[in-house]
């Protein structure tokens, strides 16, 4: 079982997230790429700003990685979230995951990216034309 | 660093609301978190706007009735949003 | 609506396929990439040969594009297979989709596989140590 | 090219079982994909072991009742295993 769990200031690489997660006894590779938008609820958004609570951030994302490992059959998951100012397009998190069969590989990474967003405490500014405000907070 | 003296991490908006990054509590009373709890939310009544909030002590989310003392790690971790 | 369709006899790129789906509009990107396994059934695995029917397997790759895009709110979606000789842990397919939402895009790359392995007119020939068989021809 | 020989298309282990990748049927009584099957099936008996097999018609999957004439492209699919 392997892990790679990284918060990272600078951009992240799918190619980086693949090879960490490729095996020549599994033939499924399922990643997740999450981009930034555009337009949220009607609005330009400019670019997002990430801010995270680094070990507890890093310790929120070891736990779904194993969880990941112990609920599905897959053998290899990468987790890698971007910090600080993300620009539209660019890439906010990738998720890779490989297993031996196909269909462990995406309800893996579905998971992971599912509990990402409920659990592990970073948090999402975004910058809009008239102003910033951080997601989620508030009703 | 006094040793009644709890030193409450802030992040995203609860960084904008309690106007500090690292809050500081002198308080010989508060034992668990649920007593934290209730010191916050008399302090800083926008607490209460927010879509709830969690106290993590050490890394760990925590209960109401898990205990803190002031040499513990706290943090106040508003709704998160990462992804 | 973009649809990308691609059989190659040259190794295909992750990096490529994500760059034709991503989106300024979109913030899910999942990618499906399908490996060649060194074991099949306890079997050693030297390498594998993809034969085509190439003008129906385009078709039928692009009908299950364009039924993605009809199922599921998804923009853009690639698909790309290799043919010929292709090694253990080369990419033999790669399924690359975006959307606004993340749940569409899982939903629609794993439902684009699953039709792939079943109507794509595409035959896999396992070379092993002791000799080669087509995959899944005989019960 | 005779008006009345179908060309037959072969892939996977068919190319195998029929010894050619392009098989040709020299028939006036072949009309339908169904009867192409039936002729299929008594010249290889070994087609009957595999885990079924399509026609493929003009690069679609074509069913028994569907009409075939020797100007149509057609193809025999063993079970697919791309991916």
């Amino acid at each position: 079982m392997t892990t790679n769990i990284k918060i990272s200031s600078e951009p992240l690489s799918i190619d980086t997230a693949y090879q960490s997660v490729i095996d020549a006894s599994n033939g499924g590779n399922c990643l997740f790429v999450g981009t930034v938008r555009d337009i949220n609820k009607d609005k330009k958004v400019t670019h997002l700003d990430f801010e995270t609570y680094g070990p507890m951030a890093i310790s929120e994302l070891k736990k779904i990685a194993v969880e990941c490992q112990t609920k599905f059959d897959i053998t290899k998951i990468s987790i890698f979230h971007r910090e600080g100012k993300v620009s539209i397009t660019e890439i906010a998190v990738i998720i890779a995951v490989s297993s031996k069969h196909r269909k462990a590989c995406f309800l893996a990474c579905e998971y992971a990216i599912d509990q990402l967003k409920m659990n592990v405490p970073i948090w999402k500014k975004e910058h809009l034309e008239g102003g910033s405000f951080w997601v989620g907070a508030r009703p | 660093m006094n040793s009644d003296v709890f030193n409450i991490k802030c992040f995203g908006i609860a960084t904008d609301i309690i106007g500090e990054r690292t809050y500081q509590i002198e308080s010989n009373s508060i034992k668990n978190v649920g007593e934290l709890r209730l010191y916050l939310d008399s302090k800083f009544e926008q607490l209460k706007t927010l879509n709830n909030y969690m106290i993590a002590v050490n890394h760990s989310y925590a209960l109401p009735e898990d205990c803190i003392d002031p040499s513990d790690e706290i943090a106040i971790l508003p709704p998160v949003s990462g992804g």
